[in-house]
């Protein structure tokens, strides 16, 4: 625990060698989603950076977070996009490419310095606490547990959360409703 | 294996402003579904319409029965005067917002309009009781996805969509950062609910925790971001212009109000060790509001724009009361909130109509002479005007005189003469608005004016009214309406 | 007896004002007449005032009435008072009794003007105004009615305001009298701070005990308000342009009364004056030189009413010499006696004009005598004791006045004296140039043809004022003749308990001077009867100084008005323009500049929104981590 | 089971997240900034289930879930203004979006 | 509360209920005129019921007083009363009110109703100044003075109205939002806002602010920027409004506060400096005023130079200075309405106030003839007018501080008869230089309806000028002002 580089077990070597390939897979991933010239190729990266993150959620004891990721996200969400990305056809852009060249500086001088900012301040930390995970019971993360504390602690948040996706159902078909209905009979 | 869920007690009148509210959006949608066109805007603006009475009529009820601040529903909401008057605020500025958009005509989706204007003020009613992160991070998603669509809707006007998308990219930006913000205070104090992370900073000596610190600073941002508070104000113009007017009447006040109550919620409850950091970090982006909104403001022709701009400025003059982390400054805060709220309402009211009436954007231009063809806009106009600059007679002067108080008391003298010097900035575009609708007439400046005259909007005159009457009435009433924002802002732990 | 002086004072402004409300309801004549009752009423009034002060010993013949307080401020109150005492109810007389006549002479003269209700209501108020001067009851109220009376010539100089030039010097005349009052005004704020009061009785009192440095500039204050008023040098300049007033105005204000304000001002306020002896001095200095200065001046002036007025300041100058020297009697006798013969001359020039149409310039008249006889006879009058030759009214009154330089004695003394005399033999040659230029010789063609024979010399009403002035010119000087202990002196000794004399001259003096005045005018009339009346030699070319008034006209442009004028420009044009309203300007400008910049940010790419906020979040973070 | 601690995930936390954000600051494709917001909200679930992980605190995890629900709302929304966009034949590029402004 | 506090609260809301009644009623265009005349009158009368009540043996006490909690957390209330000197300018106020108003109906002026409602609104505003015995009492009703003005100036008044009033609002406002942070800063520190129970304030700084709008409004020398623009573009009515009342509600704000309210050294510790810009302005104004190209232009700066007088009689800190001020405030008031109300009057016969374009109005005019020349020359303050008598009291007491104030004062006297001369002479005098000088006829019955009270009230005064300056602070010294300074 006070040398973390230093693995205790063979296990521990497995979670390593599982943790920097996912880790790699992520950052990979995260920087091709935005590289790719086609949304489409983004998309399909998108979905190599969830899984990767699913990964990682498992490593910290997040089972059905992980679960729902690959389910809800990667299943779902993407999908949507690729759909939309197929209705609207190939429409790309270089990534680098157009707005004033003092955007770019700036964007990747402003992105350094925050994630300087973060990585900094997770140093600061680092000696402390935050080096040391908690022991938690196996069914830490179940999803026994989560659904438990959905219905108790956050049953709220529950409800509020099915509230945004009513809300932004109901929002999408305002927006992307194709069929020219006109109220009340006014002019078109 | 059975576990025997202990379902959380719900006090349900301490959500009742945010569940009628939801409910009148569901009956809108479903009135979109089910009723003949014709019947759906009525049917919709009614039913909504009455649903912001009653949760005026729920939230006053909360404000008298709400005595002492209690923690509900497992500490995700809390139920005290301070979120029962901002609710009733929002509900109020709702009602307007109904008169102003009722003749409003969409092409389509009238019923939906109301349906997710209700959902949206359901999310702020909610949002100014929520008691921890998540609660906030989820309710402050809930008005915004919302007002997202509502931005948008008016898929025809031109703008509007470039609105909408502008609003989503950036807002969704500012609540990642948000989020992130939220992830690092739960990090370092393992809390989520704000008395929690309070108790939990103090019990484990977390004062200067640099994750607490940062994450502090991305709260602070994203809270800036929707009370559109420079720097973080961006949006706000391109947004305010090109949505609906009535949506944009709505934003200013309620968003606005939303956003500073929350922000006042969670940096006093949360984060009282850090107040010498965030009050100053406030200050600063008061400064900002205030140079950046009267600056900019000055040079519009636009008058949706100006106003947006003015929205900006008056975040710095709300924020101040935050700024002040006292119950004076809490007070004021909420005090300022109602003028605040009908003057810029009913401002975007005014637009609207001339808006109607013309069917292109006003501009300083076109509004030439409206003071003496609208007898009733021009006045009421004029007096938002002052309202804003606040200048007496208007609860706009009694509300900037209490956070200026609010800040004075604080020691900061220097904030009071930075206040007052963006007044006399200010002045210079209000004024400009009293100037073109009363002392230029349309042949001055070569433009025609309207021909005829518009339908009588009944719905939008009185809304007007009322919120003329609420501008000059809280000038003269001002002793029962800080009685009850201190009443109110004695729940905050301040 | 206080009732009476009160109703003097009010009489003519109630007729002032009844003239002013009625407008056209009342004729033009009948306006006239009303200002004639009123003056004539107030002349009445003053007699009694005369008569009962007259029945009183001379220790009781002063008195204070107070109307009301006038101005307050603390401790310090001033009354709306009258002072009735010798002193003012001469001064009421003359005034009264003058204007009297001259007002009543204005009805004839002014006939046939279309604005005649106006002039008669200004000479009311006048009259009204010098009426407050002389009798108020303390400095305030005779400042005030200094004011009004500046007003009133003011208004009445700028009579005929279709004329550029008549309003020209009315608004000099004003502006000059306002120097003036300023320095008039100085010296009451003086008075108040050491003081207290401005009412005669404490200030008088007090003044002993104050420093030399405060009565002096005291008084150099007051002497500064009487040059101004009595147009002395160097305040002179305005008084011939005022002659462009009609004539009755001129023979009012400007010869009999208002300007000898100053010598009346100086009389009254002696007891300070004493105090301040190098004031004296100067005021009598200055009164000699105005002697001389004008004299020369008015020998070359060609406008018969320019040589009466230039006269009329040197006439003053001896008033000033005999105030300055502490002889208070001779300096109000002379008053007196130049407000009859002064005010006979003008009245008599008046008829000469009125006869030629308007006319004023004496190089086209000549041979008047044989046309205007009765004229010629009063004017002649008039001149005769301008000269001051016996037995004529100028006589008794003008060689005490020398002869107090010549008892003053010393250096000083002796050159007053001898400018005195010199100044004499001036009056005698400028004032029978006149008098041959326009009344000997055969009529020139110009008067010929302009010659109004249908009215002959005037209606009755103008030569009834002008047959009663020129009784007095002859008459007036017996109310004194004194030579020492010799002779009587009616004036002397009304005066004695209100103004103790400081010099007297002894009876061989007053011998010594009457004999030499006597002949000095002579020699004088003698030179002008050389040249003007037999033209045995050559008028002499006039010198241009003297032509150009001694340059003082150009000197005040030079000092005052164009260093006022271009003050103001320069003011408007480097700190009105650039500064006052220029930084209006160049603030909003600035800020509106600045309001561009804030909206040139604004670029409508929704990525530098997303730029700004995370930059901005990154520096808020920044620091607050570091300073957390 | 041990493995890396805490602080290494809440990097890689951070590294999603930047890279998230710059994705919005220079992708003028509003699809791809959308998926870019998708990345930095998935950067903040990171740190948070990192935080659970180390609290020993399940809430974080709820509240991971909670996000996820949001981003997918954001998507629907933001998708559904994208096709009303593309509907109405205005270009699918942030950059053009310019007619507010000032 | 106190005895006839009544007369205090209907001096308020008369006219604002006469305001009200011009909006909301649909009278016809002249009927609202009237209606408005006879309010203003009846506030005259109001005002003549106040003056007999007052006791102005107790000068400095505030009387006939009102008192209501308005917002009682900070100590604020709505406490309205008057005092010796004060009661005098509610008097100027209410007079120069109805004259106005009088003008404005004889003129006739568009949109009547609004027009006649504002002018009502303002006179309620301005008696609000007067009367106000709370400091943010006293700043609402600063402020709400400048609202009506705002679009009385850029409504009705001439081509260039828009400029002028911007600079009139945004100018006069900088100022009053530095009073306001003096007042805030007060307020709180004391822990009421209210006038009377406040301790006087020691601080040079908060005198500053209280200063900046005083300077400002009234104007004084370098802060006057506003006023050129402001006096010639506004309706004559407005303009003599503004220069006659609004002036002095700014001078009234220096000796009921400025001075009142402060610690005896702190106002001396400044004296020397305000004295400084009441002299330089004095001269400043005369001068420009001598230079000025059109009637209005002289008056304007006239304006000026009489309020830089005011103030050195105000800064001389005794009661011959102060009586005095306050005496010239009412003629300085009544002079200056009557003086823009004749410019409006010459120039609707000329059709402009230009010099070249008037001259020689007296001829065939006696009317108009006697009114200016009367006015003028009272204006010129020639000795025995009251105008006189109020600059020699404020001369004598600024005298007291310095020989070299008074000097100034009495060079500035000179001045002023040189202005106003040439003001009159251009008028009236020599020929007329324009068809319209030719042409109008002489004042009509409605104008002289108007112009004669105002000219009446100056004769009467000029009688006795004590009705003032016995009348306002009794013979008390005990102002923190005067405890240490004057005699």
């Amino acid at each position: 625990m006070t040398a973390p580089l230093v693995a205790s077990s063979a296990g521990d070597v497995l979670v390593w060698v599982v943790w920097v390939a996912a880790a790699f897979a992520c950052v990979a991933s995260g920087v091709a989603v935005i590289s790719f010239r086609n949304p489409f190729y983004s998309a399909l990266a998108l979905i190599g950076n969830l899984a990767s993150l699913a990964v990682l959620y498992l490593l910290l004891a997040a089972e059905l977070v992980a679960a729902a990721q690959v389910l809800v996200y990667a299943g779902a969400v993407v999908v949507m996009f690729l759909f939309v990305i197929a209705y609207l056809g190939g429409q790309a852009d270089a990534p680098w490419a157009g707005g004033p060249n003092v955007q770019k500086l700036a964007s990747v001088l402003a992105s350094a310095a925050i994630l300087a900012e973060i990585v900094a301040a997770l140093a600061l930390k680092a000696g402390d606490r935050l080096s040391r995970a908690a022991q938690v019971s196996s069914a830490f993360g179940s999803p026994r547990r989560i659904g438990q504390l959905f219905l108790t602690d956050h049953l709220l948040a529950f409800e509020i959360t099915s509230v945004v996706l009513l809300v932004a159902a109901v929002g999408g078909v305002v927006l992307g409703s194709h069929a020219r209905r006109v109220d009340e009979g006014e002019e078109g | 294996m059975a576990v025997a869920l202990a379902t959380p007690p719900v006090d349900w009148l301490a959500l009742s402003p945010a569940l009628v509210l939801l409910g009148a959006s569901s009956v809108a949608l479903l009135a979109a579904v089910l009723l003949p066109p014709a019947r759906r805007r009525p049917v919709a603006a009614t039913v909504t319409a009455l649903a912001f009475a009653g949760a005026l009529a729920c939230a006053s009820l909360l404000l008298d029965r709400s005595p002492r601040a209690e923690p509900v529903i497992a500490g995700a909401v809390v139920r005290d005067r301070f979120g029962a008057l901002a609710a009733a605020i929002v509900a109020g500025a709702g009602l307007l917002s109904v008169g102003v958009s009722y003749g409003r005509r969409f092409r389509k989706h009238n019923a939906e309009y109301y349906g997710l204007l209700a959902a949206s003020a359901a999310g702020m009613a909610f949002l100014v009781t929520a008691d921890n992160l998540m609660a906030i991070f989820l309710g402050l998603e809930w008005l915004s996805i919302a007002l997202y669509v509502l931005c948008a809707l008016d898929v025809d006007l031109r703008g509007s969509l470039e609105a909408g998308l502008k609003y989503l990219i950036v807002g969704g930006f500012g609540s990642a950062f948000l989020l992130f913000g939220f992830a690092l205070v739960y990090g370092a104090t393992g809390e989520l609910g704000l008395p929690a992370i309070a108790e939990a900073v103090s019990a484990r000596g977390l004062e200067g925790d640099a994750l607490l610190v940062a994450g502090l600073g991305m709260v602070l941002a994203g809270l800036g971001f929707k009370a559109s508070a420079a720097p973080f104000h961006m949006w706000t113009p391109d947004v305010y212009e090109g949505a609906p007017t009535p949506v944009t009447g709505f934003m200013s006040a309620a968003t606005k109000t939303v956003a500073v109550v929350l922000a006042m919620r969670l940096l006093a409850t949360a984060f009282p060790a850090q107040a010498e950091l965030w009050t100053w970090a406030v200050a600063g982006l008061v400064v900002a509001s205030l140079a950046v909104g009267n600056l900019a403001a000055l040079v519009q022709r636009n008058l949706k724009r100006m106003l947006a701009y003015s929205s900006v400025s008056h975040a710095g003059f709300l924020l101040m009361g935050v700024a002040a982390n006292s119950a004076l400054g809490a007070k004021a805060l909420l005090y300022y909130l109602i003028p605040y709220s009908a003057m810029s309402i009913g401002a975007f009211a005014v637009v609207a109509a001339r808006e109607r009436e013309l069917a292109r954007p006003v501009t300083l231009d076109n509004v030439a002479g409206l003071g003496w063809e609208r007898p009733l806009h021009g006045v009421a106009l004029w007096a938002f005007m002052l309202g804003l600059a606040g200048m007496p007679l208007t609860g706009g002067f009694v509300g900037k005189f209490y956070v200026l108080s609010a800040v004075y008391n604080r020691g900061w003298i220097w904030l009071v003469i930075v206040g007052l010097a963006a007044t006399a900035v200010s002045l210079y575009y209000y004024l400009g608005v009293v100037r073109a609708i009363y002392m230029q007439t349309p042949g001055e400046l070569g433009i025609a004016p309207a021909g005829g005259s518009p339908p009588r909007d009944l719905a939008l005159d009185a809304a007007i009214l009322l919120c003329l009457a609420v501008t000059v009435a809280s000038f003269f009433a001002v002793e029962p309406i800080i009685d009850l924002a201190g009443k109110a802002s004695a729940a905050l732990p301040l | 007896m206080i009732a009476a002086a009160w109703v003097a004072l009010f009489l003519p402004l109630a007729a002032a004002v009844a003239v002013a409300v009625a407008g056209q309801a009342i004729s033009r004549r009948a306006a006239g007449w009303l200002a004639t009752a009123a003056v004539a009423g107030s002349f009445v009034a003053s007699l009694i005032v005369l008569a009962e002060m007259l029945s009183r010993s001379a220790s009781e013949r002063s008195q204070t009435s107070v109307a009301w307080s006038w101005l307050t401020a603390g401790q310090l109150n001033i009354d709306l008072s009258i002072l009735v005492d010798p002193l003012s109810v001469l001064m009421m007389l003359v005034v009264s009794g003058v204007g009297a006549l001259i007002v009543g002479y204005s009805i004839g003269y002014m006939d046939g003007d279309d604005e005649e209700r106006r002039f008669f209501a200004y000479m009311a108020f006048f009259v009204f105004s010098m009426l407050l001067l002389v009798q108020g009851g303390n400095l305030l109220l005779l400042l005030a009615g200094w004011g009004l009376v500046g007003l009133s010539s003011y208004l009445l100089i700028g009579f005929w305001h279709h004329r550029p030039a008549a309003v020209a010097a009315a608004k000099k005349a004003f502006v000059m009298n306002a120097f003036g009052d300023a320095t008039f005004a100085l010296s009451l704020f003086l008075l108040i701070q050491k003081t207290g009061a401005l009412d005669y009785a404490s200030v008088f009192t007090q003044a002993a005990r104050l420093s030399d440095t405060v009565l002096t500039l005291v008084a150099l204050g007051l002497l500064g308000g009487a040059v101004a008023k009595s147009a002395q040098l160097p305040l002179h300049t305005w008084l011939p342009d005022a002659m462009e007033g009609p004539t009755p105005v001129s023979a009012l204000i400007h010869a009999a009364t208002m300007v000898t304000a100053g010598v009346y001002l100086l009389v009254r306020t002696h007891p300070l004056l004493e105090l301040a002896p190098e004031v004296q001095d100067t005021a009598a200095a200055l009164g000699t030189a105005t002697v001389l200065a004008a004299g020369l001046v008015a020998l070359v002036q060609t406008d018969i009413k320019r040589v009466i007025a230039y006269s009329t300041m040197s006439q003053i100058g001896y008033m000033f010499l005999a105030a300055g020297l502490g002889a208070y009697a001779g300096a109000m006798f002379h008053l007196m006696t130049h407000a009859f013969f002064k005010a006979l001359m003008f009245l008599a020039a008046g008829v000469v004009i009125h006869a030629l149409a308007g006319e004023q310039d004496m190089r086209r008249m000549g041979g008047l005598a044989r046309l205007l006889p009765k004229t010629c006879a009063a004017f002649l009058v008039g001149s005769l004791a301008l000269v001051g030759l016996p037995p004529f009214a100028g006589f008794f009154s003008k060689d005490p006045v020398v002869a107090a330089a010549l008892a003053r004695g010393g250096y000083l003394g002796d050159a007053l004296f001898s400018a005195a005399l010199a100044g004499v033999f001036l009056t005698g040659l400028y004032a029978f140039r006149m008098v041959f230029l326009v009344f000997s010789g055969e009529p020139s063609p110009f008067v010929r043809e302009r010659l109004h024979h249908d009215h002959g010399e005037g209606p009755r009403v103008m030569l009834g004022p002008v047959g009663a002035l020129a009784l007095l010119s002859v008459a007036g000087g017996w109310l004194q003749a004194r030579y020492g202990e010799h002779g009587w002196g009616a004036v002397s000794t009304w005066l004695q308990p209100v103004a103790e004399p400081v010099v007297e001259a002894t009876a061989g003096q007053e011998i010594v001077v009457s004999v030499l005045g006597a002949a000095s005018g002579l020699a004088g009339l003698a030179v002008a009867w050389w040249i003007y009346g037999a033209r045995r030699a050559p008028a002499p070319r006039p010198l241009p100084a003297l032509e150009r008034k001694l340059f003082f006209d150009e000197a005040y442009d030079a000092l005052f008005y164009w260093p006022a004028a271009a003050t103001a420009r320069a003011l408007y044009a480097a700190v009105e323009e650039p500064l006052v309203a220029g930084s209006i300007e160049g603030i909003s400008a600035g800020v509106r500049r600045l309001g561009q910049a804030t909206r040139a940010l604004q670029t409508g790419l929704v990525r530098t929104y997303a730029l700004v906020i995370a930059a901005s979040l990154a520096v808020l973070t920044v620091v607050l981590v570091a300073v957390r | 089971m041990a493995g890396p601690d805490p602080t290494w995930y809440l990097a890689l936390a951070g590294f999603l997240f930047t890279i998230g954000a710059l994705g919005v600051l220079l992708r003028r494709s509003p699809l791809i900034v959308l998926l870019s917001l998708e990345l930095m909200l998935n950067g903040a679930n990171l740190a948070l289930i990192a935080f659970a992980r180390h609290l020993g605190d399940e809430d974080g995890q709820v509240f991971a879930l909670a996000v996820m629900a949001v981003a997918a709302s954001e998507v629907v929304v933001g998708l559904g203004l994208i096709v009303a966009m593309a509907r109405r034949r205005l270009a699918l590029d942030v950059d053009e979006m310019r007619s507010l402004r000032g | 509360m106190g005895q006839g506090a009544w007369i205090t609260d209907g001096l308020v809301l008369l006219p604002l209920a006469g305001a009200l009644l011009c909006w909301l009623s649909p009278l016809p265009r002249v009927a609202v005129g009237v209606v408005a005349l006879a309010l203003s009158l009846g506030e005259v009368a109001l005002w003549a019921g106040a003056l007999a009540r007052v006791d102005f043996s107790q000068g400095l006490t505030v009387q006939l007083e009102e008192r209501a909690e308005w917002f009682g957390d900070l100590g604020i209330s709505y406490h309205v009363g008057l005092t010796g000197f004060s009661v005098w300018l509610v008097g100027l106020t209410a007079v120069a009110m109805a004259a106005g108003v009088g003008y404005a109906l004889w003129a006739g002026r568009e949109r009547a109703r609004a027009y006649f409602g504002l002018m009502l609104f303002l006179t309620a505003a301005t008696v609000g100044v007067f009367v106000a015995q709370d400091y943010l009492l006293f700043y609402v009703f600063w402020e709400a003075m400048l609202i009506p003005l705002y679009v009385l100036v850029g409504v009705w008044g001439g081509p260039d109205r828009l400029a002028a009033t911007l600079k009139l609002v945004i100018y006069t406002m900088a100022g009053s939002l530095l009073m306001l942070a003096a007042i805030i800063v007060l307020g709180l520190q004391n822990g009421t806002f209210d006038m009377v129970e406040s301790p006087p304030s020691s601080s040079v700084w908060l005198f500053l602010g209280f200063a900046a709008a005083f300077a400002v409004k009234a104007p004084l020398f370098p802060f006057h920027g506003w006023l050129p623009d402001a006096y010639r573009q506004a309706p004559p009515e407005v303009a003599g409004i503004l220069s006659g009342i609004v002036s002095k509600a700014a001078a009234y704000g220096f000796l009921a506060i400025a001075i009142l309210r402060f610690q005896g050294h702190t106002v001396r510790d400044v004296q020397e400096a305000v004295l400084a810009l009441g002299a330089i302005g004095l001269v400043y104004g005369s001068l420009l005023a001598f230079r000025a190209p059109d009637a209005r232009g002289v008056v304007a700066y006239s304006s000026l130079a009489q309020l830089g007088l005011i103030t050195l009689g105000l800064f001389a800190l005794n009661l011959a200075g102060f009586n005095g001020a306050v005496l010239q405030m009412v003629n300085h008031g009544l002079i200056s309405t009557a003086l823009f109300l004749l410019c409006g009057v010459v120039e609707q016969r000329a059709g402009s106030g230009h010099f070249s374009l008037l001259g020689g109005m007296a001829r065939g005019r006696p009317a108009l003839a006697t009114l200016v020349m009367t006015t003028g020359v009272i204006a010129l303050a020639v000795p025995g007018s009251t105008a006189f008598a109020g600059e020699f009291l404020i001369l004598t007491g600024v005298f007291d501080q310095g020989y070299g104030w008074a000097i100034v004062g009495a060079g500035a006297m000179v001045l002023a008869a040189m202005y106003m001369l040439r003001l009159i002479s251009a008028i009236l005098h020599e020929g007329p230089r324009s068809a319209g000088a030719t042409r109008g006829p002489d004042l009509r019955l409605g104008e002289l309806g108007v112009l004669v009270p105002l000219l009446a009230c100056l004769l009467v005064l000029s009688a006795w000028p004590a009705a003032v300056t016995s009348h306002t602070f009794g013979q008390t010294k005990e102002t923190p002002a005067l405890a240490k300074g004057g005699r």
